[in-house]
């Protein structure tokens, strides 16, 4: 009873949350609704186990990321109501309601598979008498994973390096559109950051 | 009244749908990303909630990775949008046409 | 609380086979590192560099042992005949590419050291998508390998770039919400997320009721996925767009490399529904195959910048290809191979082209950068380059004997085998329709006078000598293929039978 | 082994594609005739190697690609080195050296020198495909690339306007190029029949496969393929009735028309007949072979007669040309295929010499081709002169020169066979032959030195080209003392063909017979055209107007008659269907050609440049694949 109610509300919280997130004119309403959905899909984690990703979810979703689209929105000056054209509305949400229900039609199928076996099951500290899902995920994460979370390691990397370039001064010249001399150039750059 | 994995699924599907129509609507590229973010979490609900029905941890490992994945594309695109903004002074989707045909 | 160490010994891990990622990886943060403690020095260091680095890299992936069950790092990694392959085309391509930054003239991207980095990072990223059956490693390393790349595309730093830029990152994003929707589906219905494990899984429940409907969304899901990343229609819109506004060499190698990529995690994940009998993805592929090359035919016929219409011809090729996946056979298989690695070079090699006469402003359109008039007369100023880029052409073309014919001819072949005659009509046809476009690049280049405009100088513009031996290169091997063709046949059909595909 | 076979095969296509593709539009330089002739060269020597060793260890045969295989059709591509092809190799490098140097020369002073080089060279390389194929695909490309290499290089002049010729119809090198080349399509077509016939019914193009298989085949079934494959050999070597095209191809440059119109091209029309001898000597098909016989024996004498009264020198050897054929296919019809290609060998050297010699004059004279505006040229081309007697003195079959082996050889086979009438034509044309060769000579370089008045200052060749076509003239010697050895050589792949005891004692009447008649043909040229002075020879206007005179002169009215009965016709349905044509065919094509452009146009449509749109699309179609997905799935 108490999954049955907790599932609930956190459900349609959250579909409105994101409806008002995808709907909404002003962009402050849409930000805030995204990261409060977040929080509460994060519930969702709580109720199915994954008290790991759960924190993760909050941390990196609702702390990072939206700290990004927050400070992006300040430099974009976005608070005020956003104009947007829109053509065929109407086809919009035809779409995403066939998507919908393609979506309901599918899953109320069983998706679960009777003689299927866990691979990584819960609970694999438990015979160690230590149980807890964040050790069950480092266990994995550090053995069967480790390849993947060191590319992940990667490509934050790369999106460090890509960040900082692309919001960096230099890009403000465009070698590519100046024909002037290498040398002219430098000069310009040098007097320019003086 | 029993939450059956069908329920985490519809609701990742309704979700997944919710963020498609954001995505096919929006025309401010801000509010776009956004629409993306909720598609990569109502994924994320389905892999915890099958992963929690096989009571196997690779769908929880599959949903941290979509994080890592929304997290980089977040500072990618945020890149993108800062450079845009400067070059066109706009995030509206219909400005940023020149190129066509 | 303390856990017991695991006990792994090293044998089980199979390290060797991280080592060609290992050495990409590495070769960029040596990059960064030389950035750091000295600063402005000059690109060619980078590009000696980045070529050396490709060469170890390259030498590490052919030293692997290969075989279709040779796995690593708790099975993560899978090195068989298709993986190895396709790093040999990815790294190839690669080392083509990068001299390209060598021009007279300075273009922005190159100022970077990190442009380097990144450009390495990404082949590691396209190494370890290919090498592995694992939905979460292949998802990783594409993201990798994308996110590098649509900032190499921004940094050539113009309106254009950008634009393009965006445009690819946000269908990017879209696609992967598909691609991790379509994964969450196959792993609800095979409790598993490696392909050789969902294989086996997925037929022992075939008969379950509902089942096909978590397959075929599934497999619609993950095709609309790779659809996008492999330019089909009508997922192809992005293409001739950040084509248009990348650079031309990066244009080229976009044309050749990921989509060698996407190929490779296809022929994985959907030949796996077609042996599994599952004829719906079959007819999709192919329905999506014909509009591909046929559609983007018909739109490069109306281009007037050569560099658009090179695009959409890439496209059109890429629908070409995409027939082979729907085959499922060996032949099929290899022709893919076969046709990537034909293309390849003479695909870059006309994209170079366009680069040697590159400007930094557009003084003969106002939009485009490579606009037909541009080469019309080029015969008269620029004899030799008029005849490489007229092989260029004739080659893609299917002109025997030269390169993308044998390919093409295979790959047809291989259709009949498979029993699809018709389709190999439509392919013919298509390459008909094809042909018309590329003649009129000749055309311009040989039969017309050329305008004020074009001059010595302004055809001159970029070139250097790393650009001309490319080139060299590039001729030589389209216009040598008869003599390696058949040996190099051989090599890919042993390397596909060196392969897991699941099942 | 097999690299000497890709040497020979390619060097002169790295040749071709050296002029072309790198000095396609540079000015004339004299390292493109250089690198040629040496690659060409090359071959030759290349030739001569894989000829000793087919002599000694038999054929050689590689496969090149076995993989282009569409569903059940597979056409390996493979060479086969054996006695027939390596001869003909020989024949094709050796004439092609020389014609190459003597080209360097030649064409000295044209402006197209470097293109002149491209298409020899790929002449050469597309002839070498068809003798050292294996099967007929490979056999058909190369004889449609010397079609195509032959339809360049007598149109390489074509920019030269029709020129009124009184004695001629107006002929300009782009007429006579198209010409030889519709001819020969239309030849191409029957023997493309030929190709599909025997493919449909042996399920394979290599010879080995095909010619194991005839002997089980309908006989109706091998006349026909007989038939269609002759056909195509008759176009290409230019037999009655499709022979009008060889002496119009006179208006290529005269190296060209040494090699391909002479010594090479023509005479694959009997190569294909040879190479084809287990179908033309089975029983089934032995109309078929005689019918090829008596046409050789026909031509032989209709394209001699012409030759008498012919006044343009090119004209002349071409028509003697065409006579030789005829003498060749009378052999190979008979049965007596490698005394056939002996006399193809034969010729192929003493007519090259030949058709050099008469550019040497054709030089000299700033391209006069009238024998009537010359004469007494002796004295200044002496080396020419010598040249063009051996050669002439070898076509009219004088004893111990390499024609008098090869030429009696057909005659005496002819005499075996019981074909009397084949025989007694040949005989009489072998007279004829002696008598319009030395009327030649004669006129060119005996007699009245008419040139002098007409202001001509005629001058011999370089010293380096008559050089360089010394060894055609010792081998228009010599050849025929070889005739045992070649004998030997070539019957380990050929039948053999045995003459009879009573052949081979009336031999040596038959021999003397051919020798009287011919000496006597050249002392009667001698007592006309000769002479000096006095007896200089005038022109008999009389005879000129008389019936056979003219029927002869204008080529039995057959060109007039192609002309009055097909060309024109022709001409007029074609306009005809042309306007037809404009009205539906070329509306619908223009059709299709608007309707892709506008599809182009529409579905161009699609790319408005906005991301939005963008992912409308990408949407739609994710979508759309969804939602078959669930309909197939809801389905079935």
């Amino acid at each position: 009873m108490y999954e049955f109610v907790a599932f609930y509300i956190f459900a349609i919280a959250t579909t409105i949350l994101f409806l008002i997130t995808v709907m909404s004119k002003n962009v402050l309403y849409s930000m805030t609704s995204l990261a409060a959905g977040m929080v509460l899909i994060s519930g969702l984690f709580f109720l199915l186990g994954a008290d790991f990703l759960g924190v993760v979810q909050l941390i990196v979703y609702v702390g990072a990321v939206m700290a990004l689209y927050a400070f992006a929105m300040m430099f974009f000056d976005a608070t005020k109501d956003v104009k947007e054209k829109h053509g065929n509305s109407a086809l919009v949400f035809l779409l995403g309601g066939l998507m919908a229900l393609v979506f309901v039609v599918m899953f109320s199928a069983p998706i679960i598979g009777e003689n299927i076996q866990a691979l990584y099951p819960v609970g694999l500290a438990e015979n160690l008498g230590a149980s807890g899902n964040s050790q069950d995920v480092g266990l994995v994460l550090f053995t069967k994973y480790l390849v993947p979370f060191e590319v992940a390691a990667v490509m934050l990397l790369v999106a460090m390096i890509a960040g900082i370039i692309l919001a960096g001064k230099k890009m403000d010249y465009s070698l590519t559109e100046c024909e002037a001399s290498d040398e002219e150039l430098k000069q310009e750059i040098k007097k320019e950051e003086v | 009244m029993e939450i059956g994995i069908g329920h985490y699924l519809i609701l990742s599907g309704i979700l997944f749908s919710i963020g498609f129509v954001g995505v096919l609507r929006r025309k401010n590229l801000l509010m776009l990303f956004f629409a993306t973010e909720i598609m990569l979490n109502a994924v994320n609900i389905a892999f915890a909630a099958i992963g929690n029905y096989y009571g196997d941890l690779s769908g929880q490992m599959f949903a941290f990775f979509i994080i890592a994945v929304a997290a980089s594309e977040v500072a990618v695109g945020l890149g993108l949008l800062i450079i845009l903004y400067k070059k066109y002074g706009s995030l509206d989707l219909d400005v940023i046409s020149t190129m066509k045909g | 609380m303390f856990i017991d160490p695991k006990n792994i010994t090293m044998d089980v891990l199979n390290l060797t086979t991280l080592m060609p990622m290992l050495i990409a990886i590495g070769g960029g943060l040596v990059i960064l590192t030389i950035d750091l403690i000295k600063e402005n020095i000059h690109k060619s260091l980078y590009v000696m560099l980045t070529i050396l680095i490709l060469v170890i890299d390259l030498g590490a992936t052919l030293g692997l042992n290969f075989g279709p069950n040779e796995k690593g790092f708790f099975d993560v990694m899978l090195i068989d005949g298709l993986s190895i392959l396709s790093q040999i085309l990815v790294l190839v391509a690669s080392g083509l590419f990068i001299p390209l930054a060598l021009t007279s003239k300075r273009f922005h991207e190159y100022s970077y050291p990190e442009f380097f980095a990144l450009f390495l990072f990404m082949i590691a990223g396209f190494q370890f998508m290919v090498s592995s059956d694992n939905l979460i490693l292949i998802f990783i390393g594409l993201e990798t390998a994308s996110l590098s790349l649509y900032t190499l595309i921004a940094m050539h730093n113009r309106h254009n770039s950008f634009e393009a830029s965006v445009k690819y990152f946000t269908m990017g994003a879209l696609a992967a919400g598909f691609f991790t929707m379509g994964s969450a589906i196959l792993y609800g219905i095979s409790g598993s997320l490696e392909l050789y494990q969902i294989a086996p899984a997925i037929q022992s429940r075939m008969g379950e009721p509902g089942m096909m409907m978590f397959l075929l969304g599934g497999a619609g899901l993950l095709l609309t996925a790779f659809a996008f990343k492999l330019s089909l229609f009508p997922f192809h819109t992005w293409a001739p767009d950040v084509y248009e506004g990348a650079s031309a060499p990066l244009a080229g190698y976009m044309s050749v490399v990921p989509k060698v990529a996407a190929f490779v995690v296809s022929m994985r994940i959907f030949e796996m529904f077609i042996e599994l009998q599952i004829e719906w993805v079959q007819t999709i592929i192919i329905i999506l195959a014909v509009l591909t090359m046929t559609l983007a035919n018909l739109m490069a016929l109306v281009q007037e910048d050569v560099k658009r219409m090179l695009a959409y011809s890439s496209i059109s090729h890429a629908g070409f290809v995409m027939v082979a996946i729907a085959l499922a056979t060996e032949k099929a298989n290899t022709g893919i191979f076969l046709y990537y690695a034909l293309f390849m070079f003479t695909n870059l090699g006309a994209f170079a082209m366009l680069w040697v006469s590159r400007h930094k402003n557009r003084i003969h359109h106002a939009r485009y950068d490579h606009p037909y008039e541009k080469f019309s007369g080029m015969v008269k100023i620029m004899p030799m380059g008029a005849v490489v880029m007229g092989l260029f052409m004739l080659s893609l073309a299917g002109v025997p004997p030269f390169s993308v014919f044998w390919g093409k001819v295979y790959l047809m072949s291989a259709t009949i085998d498979a029993g699809h005659i018709g389709l190999a009509i439509i392919m013919g046809l298509n390459s008909a329709i094809a042909a018309y476009y590329y003649l009129k690049l000749i055309v311009y280049m040989f039969l017309r006078e050329p305008t004020a405009q074009v001059t010595e100088e302004t055809t001159y513009y970029n070139v250097s000598k790393p650009l001309l031996t490319i080139l060299g290169l590039a001729v030589f091997v389209t216009v040598g293929s008869i003599f390696y063709v058949d040996p190099l046949i051989e090599y890919i059909t042993e390397m596909m039978r060196a392969t897991n595909f699941g099942i | 082994m097999e690299n000497l076979v890709y040497i020979a095969l390619f060097a002169p296509f790295v040749g071709s594609l050296f002029a072309g593709l790198f000095f396609a539009r540079s000015p004339k330089t004299h390292l493109v005739g250089v690198v040629n002739s040496t690659l060409i060269g090359i071959a030759f020597i290349a030739a001569v190697t894989l000829a000793l060793h087919v002599a000694e260890h038999g054929a050689v045969h590689v496969t090149m690609m076995s993989w282009i295989s569409a569903g059940d059709l597979s056409i390996p591509f493979g060479f086969l080195v054996d006695e027939v092809s390596v001869t003909m190799m020989l024949v094709v490098t050796l004439v092609s050296t020389i014609v190459h140097i003597y080209s360097t020369g030649y064409m000295d002073h044209d402006r197209a020198y470097n293109r002149f080089f491209a298409y020899l060279s790929a002449f050469v390389f597309s002839m070498m495909i068809l003798v050292m194929s294996d099967n007929f695909a490979g056999l058909f490309i190369g004889w449609e690339g010397v079609g195509v290499c032959s339809w360049l290089l007598i149109g390489f002049w074509y920019h030269k306007e029709d020129r009124p010729f009184e004695e001629n119809p107006s002929i300009s090198p782009s007429w006579a190029a198209n010409e030889a080349f519709i001819m020969n399509r239309v030849a191409d077509l029957g023997m493309l029949v030929g190709i599909f016939l025997i493919y449909w019914n042996v399920g394979s193009l290599q010879y080995d496969v095909v010619f194991k298989a005839l002997p089980h085949l309908a006989d109706g079934l091998l006349v026909s393929i007989a038939i269609a494959l002759f056909i195509g050999a008759m176009g290409k070597s230019a037999q009655f009735p499709l022979h009008t095209w060889l002496t119009d191809a006179m208006e290529g440059p005269t190296p060209v028309s040494a090699l391909i119109h002479a010594a090479t091209m023509v005479t694959a029309g009997v190569f294909l007949v040879i190479r084809a001898n287990p179908l033309y000597s089975l029983d089934a098909v032995h109309e078929v072979s005689m019918f090829i016989a008596s046409l050789g024996a026909f031509v032989a004498f209709y394209a001699a007669s012409m030759a008498l009264s012919a006044r343009d020198i090119k004209r002349i050897v071409a028509l003697s040309t065409l006579s030789q054929l005829g003498y060749m296919f009378a052999a190979a019809g008979l049965g007596a295929y490698w005394i056939a290609l002996f006399h193809l060998a034969a010729h192929a050297f003493f007519k090259a010499l030949l058709f050099l010699g008469a550019g040497n004059v054709m030089h000299a004279m700033d391209d006069e081709l009238d024998i009537f505006k010359m004469g007494g040229m002796k004295k200044v081309m002496m080396g020419s002169y010598i040249y063009m007697g051996i050669a002439s003195f070898a076509l009219a079959g004088l004893p111990v020169m390499a024609g008098f082996y090869s030429k009696d050889a057909i005659i005496e086979t002819a005499f075996n066979d019981g074909s009397y009438i084949i025989w007694a034509i040949l005989v009489i044309t072998a007279g004829m032959t002696a008598f319009y060769s030395f009327r030649q000579v004669f006129f060119t370089f005996h007699g009245e030195e008419r040139y002098k008045a007409l202001g001509f200052h005629p001058h011999d060749m370089y010293k380096y080209v008559l050089v360089a076509m010394a060894p055609l003239a010792v081998l228009a010697i010599s050849f025929g003392w070889f005739m045992e050895n070649f004998h030997e050589f070539i019957t380990k792949n050929l039948p053999d063909y045995e003459m009879s005891h009573t052949t081979h004692h009336w031999a040596w009447l038959l021999g003397s017979l051919v020798i009287v008649l011919a000496v006597t043909g050249i002392i009667i040229a001698y007592k006309k055209y000769a002479g000096k002075g006095p007896n200089a020879w005038k022109r008999d206007e009389e005879f000129e107007q008389s019936f056979i005179y003219k029927l002869v002169e204008n080529q039995y009215y057959v060109p007039k008659f192609y002309d009055e009965f097909i060309v024109q016709p022709y001409t007029i349905a074609s306009k005809k269907f042309w306007e037809i044509d404009k009205a539906v065919v070329d509306g619908f094509v223009d059709l299709i050609g608007k309707m892709s452009y506008k599809s182009g146009d529409v579905s161009r449509g699609m790319q408005t440049g906005s991301l939005s749109a963008y992912l409308n699309w990408m949407g739609v179609g994710a979508l759309l694949l969804i939602v078959a997905a669930a309909i197939t799935a809801l389905i079935g």
